[in-house]
This record gives C-alpha cells, structure tokens and sequence, in this order.
C-alpha cells in the first residue's frame, strides 16, 4: 500500500495551500473586487495562516483530529461566505476519514465528496451558481472517474476538471453569494472561491501522491 | 489609499480599542472576540438581542449597543461575517432567561456563521435563539433560487424599534415577530458617488469615472446594478424612492419612517439636500413621514453616496421609535441607566 | 465635482429646508433670514446664545441649536459668513430680556459682520449684547499684527457648556466670562488627507498627491501650514496633539475633554483609530481624560481629514459638559422639552 | 464744469464694475483658492447682483443716497470679509458726498479716502498686509498726485497705481485675513480683494469720465 496518504502528507497539503493562498491573496482579492467586496484573498490567508499555527504546534495522531481542527479554525478566523463552507468542508472531510486504516484513492474521493456535501448543505448553491462548488461538482466527477487508475491520476484528473470548472464561471451569471447583487453584470468575471477551490485540489495533486 | 490608520491588518482592532475609550459610559469591549457589550448585560428577565456583521459600517452595529437597542454587537473583519465563536459567546452573555434574538442581514455569510452559532448555542448551553434575517434592498431582485435581496438600512430602525420592545420585557417570540414584520414593512436603496477602499486591499474597489454614478449599491463596496451618468440630487431621489414605493404598495395616507443614510464619505449638509427632495417625493405621493433620520448611521467606510430607507409604521412602532435610546449612536429621550 | 446636490447656488437653501423637514421636533428655520431657532426661543429670563458662520461645516452651527446649547444659528452662504442683518434678526428673536451672546469664531470676516450686528442691535433696540470671540486653533502664530488664531473645535464644546450654563439661568456677563474662560483653556490642531471642493468652485480648492497630507488645515479647505508625506494614524496624532500640549502648559493630573472631529469625508471607523491613538498619547503625559466626543461634528464639505481639540475642565466644566441637551446633532441626558 | 460726476454716471460705474465682477468670478475664486476659501468671486458676485438689481428698480436722486443704498446691501449679501469693507468703503464714500454740490476730481478723491478709511477702520489692516488695502493706498495717493490734472487723468493713475499694489501683494507675507494662516505659504500668490479693488477703479476710470 504505497498510495496510502499519511497524516504527515495531509499536514504537507495544507502547508502548500495555505502557500499558494499567501502567494495568491491579492490575486483572489482582485477578483473579489470584480464581483464582490473585495476580501476573499484577505479572509483566506488570515485563516490559512492560524491553520499554519496550529500544524506548527500540534501534533495529529489521525487524519479526522486533524481536520476537525482544521475545519474548526477556520471557521473561527475566516468569517464571510467562505469561513463557514471551507470550515465544513474540512470538518466532514475528517469526520469521513475516521476510523480509515489506509487512505487511498476510494477513501480520499469519498471523503472529497463527503466535504463537498457539506458545503452543499451549508450553501445551497446549485450546479452554474456561479460559486466554488462550480469547480468542486466537476473535480468530484473526475476524480472518481480516474480513481481507478491510482491516486496521482485522480488528483491531477480532479485538479485539471476543477480548473475547467473555474474558468467556466467566467461566463456566468451568478445566483448565489455577493456576486448575485450585480445580476447580468457579475457575466465576465471568474468567482473568487472557484479559483481559491481549485488552488485547493492543485496542492493535493502536489502533495498527497 | 489615504486613511487615518495605522497597519491595514489592525484597523479594526484599534478602532475597536478607540470606541471603548471613547464611550466607556455606554459600553464596554470584550477584545478577544470583538464584541461590544452594553454595560449592564445580561438584563435579567429581557430578550437579549445581537447583532453584528463586518466591520466597515460604523456606527453600525456597535454603536448601536446600550439601553433600548442592542446588548451585543460581533464585530467582524472588515466587511467580513464575523465567526460563529463571536455570536456563540455573546448570546451566552447577554442571556438573561428570556433568550436571544439574533439580527442578522441577508448576505450569505453573515446568514452561514450565525445559523452555525445559533445550532451550536442551541446544542451547548440550551439558550433559546430566534434568528430574524434583513432582507430590504430593493435593488436586488428576489428570487428562490438566488441569495436574496441584501440587508440594509431597514436593519437600523428594526434595531432601535426591537430595542424598545424588547426594553419593555415582551417575550421573545413578541419580540422575533415584531422584528420578522418590521423587515417586511421596510424597503431601501442606495447609490455611490465613488467607491471605498477596503484597507488591506489598498486601492478603490471599483473605478468610477468623474461624471458617472452607480445606483443599486450594497453596504460593501460591490458595485451597483447600473452605472448612470452623475444626476443632480433631486433625480437621484426619485431613482431610490420610486423603486421602493413601488415594490411595496404604498396607499395614500400611509406613514413611514423616512431613513436617509450616508456612505460614509458623504457630509451632512448633502444629506439634507437629499432628504429636502425624497421628503417633497413622498410629500407628492401622499406619503405621511412620520419620523425620519437623517446622517451617517450604515456607512461603507469612506465611500460618497446614501441610501434611502422607507418602513412603514403604525403608531405602535412610531411609539416604539419615540421609546429611549441612550447608544453611542443613536440617542433620545429621557434615558434611565438604573 | 461628485456631490449629492442640484444646482450649486442651491445647497446652502435646499439644506436647510431639508434640516428643518428632519428636524421639526427641535428647531424652526426663518428661511428668508437662514436662521435655525430654537423652538421654544425666546426663553424669558434666559440668556439668548447665537452663534453663525458660514455654511459646509453642518452639524455646526444649526445642528446645535436646541435645549442647553443655542438659541439660534445664521447660516452663512457656503464658507462665508452671515451678513448682519441675520445676527440682528436673531438676537432680536431669541432676546428673553437677560441680553443675548454672540458665539463668533476668530475669521476676519465673521469678526467683522458679527460686529456691525452688535453694533446696529445696541443702536436699534438697546438689546444688550456680548460677544466671545473663539480663536484655538494652534496652527496659527499668534500675533498682535496679524488676523490671529481660527476658531475651530473649541467652539463646539463651549457652545456646548456654555449653553448649559444659560439654561441654567446665569446673568449674560457670567455666560459672557465663562465662554471667554473656556476658549482660553481649549486649544485644537487639524489636518486634511484630502480638500474639499466648494460646491460653485466646482474643483477642489487644493490639489494634494496620493502621498501628501497637509497639516494645519483651518475648516474652510484653506490649504494648511505644511504638505507634509502621509503618515501613519499614530504619526499624524502626534503631530496634532504635541503642539496642543505644548501651547498651553499641562501638568500631570490635568483633565480634558478630548475631542477627535472629521472634516466630513471620514468615516467614524478612522476617526476611533485616531481617538485610540490620542488617549494613549495623552494617557503617556498624564493627562486625564474627563470627557471624550468623536464624530463629525465640525465639518469642511467633503473634507478628509481630522482635528483634535483638548479643553482643560475643572468639576464646574465637566458638570455643565454633562447637562442635558438635546439638539439636532449632540443630544444626551434627560432632556425636558417643557 | 463739465467734469462734475452724475448719479447717472455712478450708476454705470456700479454696473460696469458688477460685470467685470461677474466675468471674472472664476479667477477671483481661483486666487482666493490658493491662499484662501474659494470664495471672492462668487461673494462679489452674489453682492453685486443683488446692487444691480436694486439699481435697476430704483432711482436716486443723489450720490449719498445711492451709494448707502449700494454699501446697505453689499453688507446684507456678500458676508465674508469683502462684504463689511467694501460696504463700509460706500457707505462713507456716499456720505462723503452728501450735500456736494458738484463732484470734480477734488471731492471724488476725498470721497474716496473716506471710504478707505472706513476699510481701515472696519479691518485695522496695514500697508503691506497682504490686503485689498495694498491696492487702495498706492491709488489714493495716485488720484490725488493727479487730481490737478483732471477726473480722467486722477481716475486712470489711481487704477493704475492700484494694479501695481495688486501686483506688489503677490511676494508679501499675509498678515491679516484668511491668507495669514498661511504663513510663508501665502507669498507667491496675489490677493483676490486687491485684484477686485482695482478692478473697481478701472471701473471708475472708464465710466465715470
Ligand atoms: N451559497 C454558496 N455556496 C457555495 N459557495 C459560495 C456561496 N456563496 C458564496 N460562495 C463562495 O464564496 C466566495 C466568496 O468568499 P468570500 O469573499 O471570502 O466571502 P464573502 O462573500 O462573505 O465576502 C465566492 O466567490 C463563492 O465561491
Ligand atoms: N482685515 C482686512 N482688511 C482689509 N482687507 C481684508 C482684510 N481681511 C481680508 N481682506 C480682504 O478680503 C479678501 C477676501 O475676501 P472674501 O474671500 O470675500 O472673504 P473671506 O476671506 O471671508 O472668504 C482678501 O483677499 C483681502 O483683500
Ligand atoms: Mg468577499
Ligand atoms: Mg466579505
Ligand atoms: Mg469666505
Ligand atoms: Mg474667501
């Protein structure tokens, strides 16, 4: 079982996420600005960034006290849209892992899903909402799909379809979030949490394989 | 950007800090979680009521904290929900038996991060909360498969007129009623002259040129729905008012309070003109104003514009609104500290 | 030019004609005089205050016009003073038979038309008058040659306490030495981020870069005593509250009442962040804050920037500070209308 | 006596003067921006409408009676400072000329010293104050030097001498007035009353003879 995902990778991840989130706030931010109100690259790394604290001193013994302290600081450092979906994301994805002898790509695609169902549950936003879960539907799909051919397949098949997903919001008119308010004038700007969403699942390609 | 601040990252925090030492008779702070706590909370017996959202709009919600209004205020990061801990901890606090109304406006993650903390106080301490969502921005279109109309100014007058109820020591489904029917009675608009600069971003959301407007703004610097060539005030009147007036049938004879708000960089004497015009407006339309408001109460950090509120009152919400408010923002009558 | 305005000749009358619409419960306005009164003005047996100056600085004056603080206010047209006949009009109007004051902040030309008014009131009725003139502004060298200080924020707080002190039913020359008294306990320093733009300029009155903040600004968008590169809140309250302190020697122990005024464009969040900032500065000299206000309250149009002004106050002062009042724009305690 | 100066013809000065006012509103306002409130024009302006209208609607039957009729309402329409002095500068210039038979460049120019004399006393300013006064005591001292000569040759040295103190506030320091706030910031920048002062005396020079 070379392909089983170990804590220590999971904590590799989330370090390198929380880098590229960093490196990438103001991106995230100007295009907040575009559709929004302008903090989602802020909001993100200061949540990112206690995360980052707490993996420098804790220790896990297990992948789900791992994400349930994830989830649960960054529901308490994010605020906004993204806090509480994020937050819960990470707090399901733990709580799917539990018990898990060895993580391998089955595991990790159910538990992707099972995070995603929360932020479903939390949002309400459908499939062309024009929100992150635009780039989360197609990654679940694809990850699935390839699941079969190993997890660095998956991962990468997941990170390239949520790509896709995000760039696609482009032309979208937006239903849910800040984005709504602007009606026909959100058309023409990427959503800001698809694209943080796929920096998500381009780390896990990165680091948990 | 210019600004009176220091560290983009610590305006809140030290605005936080100049608030309480400003209005130490009024209030005091709870740093760690940001919250602003009326001095005698819990009320033994009263509705404790809450409310907060991002920073950015002050005096709203903080200043907004003391007798006949609210007993908390969650600040969050600048035009940021604040987190579920935040709410979690003043409800705990300002409970007095009676339990807790939560004023919330509609923008996902304000709604998001109080339903978590109203579940979680709802499973850790068995406090009884009602949630009441502001949803009054008519420039937002309604509909079930979207977000929903924005919460705007009507939030002020609820918070002042549940204020006064919950004062009284009415219960609090009394309380989470009247609050529900005073959000469907009220009705608001607004438009920028330019945008704000949200601190730790540094630059102007959005660019406008010298002869444009938008009109359809929110309370965090998104743009509008419509960018408009620049209007004289009288014109601009009539596209806040009339949109809100008839999205919420109004009959001849009908009393509102009228709300006039500023964004923050706009001065008083603007906003007297604005009020001079929607007052002939509804003057026009047979529109008694019962009461009115007129200054910076909801503001979007330093951006120029305003927004117009209408409710619709009865004369029990006129007396409500008449009720003692001793707040750092929003003051009268004969207040009784006892 | 961005303004929530119609025609630019329009906004001193449309202004009060919407401060009057919102405000009917405190103060009439004589539109043909632009003078805000007092409802129940004259008081038999009180001293009648007034104070003017030109309009762009709302709330001040009318906005202070109400029970414990003025009788009257004469608006200027914008940034220039009221003409004669409005001062005479209005001590004619609010003279209760105990004389009335003249509040008259130090500018050439308010000094000027304020005097000619006192002079044709003596003539025409034989009212007796007197007047205070303010001049605290430390920007300004002082000197026997030239026009002298500005008067800005202490005029605020004497309107304030001396109103308190004529309700009070004080004889007009104990009003009079007292509003002398405080004016020379108060001492203030402003500065702009941005200048204001006169409505009939159509243009901002200075140009300053985006790195640039002048430093010594008056309250008329008069360009200040030095362009100095942006600072840091906690630099620019140094810069303010140093050369207040050093003008009018302090010892440990002395209290004040602080006061941090926007010029109109600031939102109340940066006006908290520099309050944060004075009371430290302040709390380091060992000056003792007995009373604080931070708001816009003294207003240059759509000015960004700040002043700060500290009065030395003994129990007397900080008793007369605390009366009620209740005006338009400074309202606290238990007011009685009767 | 064909010198002798008419109601008639202090009438057409007054309106030639509102109409120089009035076309250089913006430039008044201009210089009054760099050292002062952004005003000068717009208050000459506003006070000299409301002269021509009262010129408009009423006849005089003497110089005192018109010009304390114009002083009145400049006092109760310009405010500021320019509306105290140059009322003040009428109504003794009026009253200078109440019961002179006929006006010659003799009692024109004590008029018009009485009425700087009212400035002065209205606004204690001093030579070189940076004032409208700077424009006012080089023409005084101008007209009267030339009085002999005749009312043309008295008028055009008095307005010339004026624009030449007009020109001389530009290097001075301010000491009185809005633009002593300025301190060593107010040199450099020519006061607005002086240049409105000597407009009014060029006014003089080409109607009243
Ligand atoms: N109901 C929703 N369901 C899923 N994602 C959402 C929803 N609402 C907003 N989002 C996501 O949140 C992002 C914005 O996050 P952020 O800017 O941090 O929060 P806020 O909108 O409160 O400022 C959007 O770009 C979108 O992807
Ligand atoms: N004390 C004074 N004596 C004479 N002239 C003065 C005095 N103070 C100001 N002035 C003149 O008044 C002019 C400004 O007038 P104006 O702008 O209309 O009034 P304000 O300064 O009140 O805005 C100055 O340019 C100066 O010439
Ligand atoms: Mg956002
Ligand atoms: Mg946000
Ligand atoms: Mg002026
Ligand atoms: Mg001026």
């Amino acid at each position: 079982m070379a392909e089983a995902v170990t804590v220590d990778a999971f904590v590799r991840w989330l370090k390198h996420f929380a880098e590229t989130v960093h490196d990438s706030a103001g991106h995230l931010t100007q295009l907040d600005s575009a559709i929004g109100d302008a903090d989602h690259g802020t909001n993100m790394d200061r949540g990112l960034k206690a995360v980052v604290g707490v993996l420098d001193t804790n220790g896990f013994d297990s992948p789900d006290a791992l994400f349930k302290k994830v989830g649960m600081t960054l529901v308490s450092t994010v605020g906004g849209a993204s806090g509480p979906l994020y937050g819960t994301f990470f707090l399901r994805f733990g709580s799917a892992l539990q018990g898990v002898e060895s993580i391998g790509s089955k595991e990790l695609g159910k538990a992707f899903r099972a995070g995603v169902d929360g932020i479903v549950a939390r949002g309400k936003a459908e499939l062309e909402d024009k929100t992150m879960y635009d780039a989360w539907a197609p990654a679940l799909e694809a990850f699935d799909q390839a699941a079969a051919d190993g997890l660095a397949a998956a991962l990468s098949a997941a990170a390239s379809a949520a790509a896709e997903g995000r760039d696609a919001t482009t032309d979208l008119l937006a239903r849910k979030g800040r984005a709504s308010y602007l009606g026909e004038r959100s058309v023409g700007h990427q959503d800001p949490g698809a694209t943080s969403t796929t920096m998500l699942l381009e780390s896990a390609a990165a680091t948990l394989v | 950007m210019k600004k009176l601040i220091n560290d983009p990252a610590d305006v809140v925090k030290e605005a936080l800090r100049g608030m309480e030492a400003a209005h130490r008779d009024h209030v005091r702070v709870d740093h760690d979680h940001a919250i602003i706590y009326r001095l005698d909370a819990p009320r033994q017996g009263k509705v404790g009521l809450i409310s907060g959202g991002g920073s950015g709009h002050e005096p709203m919600h903080g200043g907004f904290v003391g007798t006949g209004m609210l007993d908390a205020a969650c600040a969050g990061e600048m035009f940021t929900s604040p987190v579920p801990d935040q709410m979690m901890e003043a409800t705990k606090q300002v409970d007095g038996g009676a339990g807790v109304l939560h004023i919330v406006k509609n923008y996902t993650g304000d709604v998001m991060n109080f339903e978590m903390a109203a579940e979680m106080a709802a499973a850790d301490s068995g406090i009884e909360v009602q949630s009441v969502v502001t949803d009054d921005d008519v420039a937002v279109q309604d509909s079930l498969y979207t977000a929903g109309r924005r919460g705007v100014g009507v939030t002020v007058l609820l918070e002042k007129i549940v204020g006064a109820a919950a004062e009284e020591g009415r219960p609090l489904q009394d309380v989470a009623d009247l609050a529900r029917s005073i959000n469907d009675q009220g009705r608001s608009m607004g438009m920028a002259l330019t945008s704000c600069t949200v601190p730790s971003a540094g630059k102007a959301t959005f660019d406008l040129a010298d002869d444009e407007m938008e009109v359809g703004i929110g309370i965090h610097g998104e743009p509008g729905r419509k960018r408009l060539p620049l209007a004289p005030a009288k014109d601009v009147a009539a596209m806040l008012v009339d949109p809100i007036v008839g999205d919420l049938p109004y009959q001849q004879g009908d009393s509102v309070i009228a709300f006039v708000n500023g964004m923050g960089g706009t001065p008083l004497i603007e906003l007297y003109v604005m009020y001079n015009e929607v007052a002939q407006i509804l003057d026009k339309a047979g529109i008694t104003v019962a009461r009115s408001l007129v200054g910076n109460y909801m503001t979007s950090l330093d951006m120029a514009g305003c927004s117009v509120t209408l409710l619709k009152v009865d004369d029990e919400l006129v007396g409500l609104w008449d009720a003692p408010v001793d707040t750092p923002g929003l003051r009268w009558g004969c207040s009784d500290h006892g």
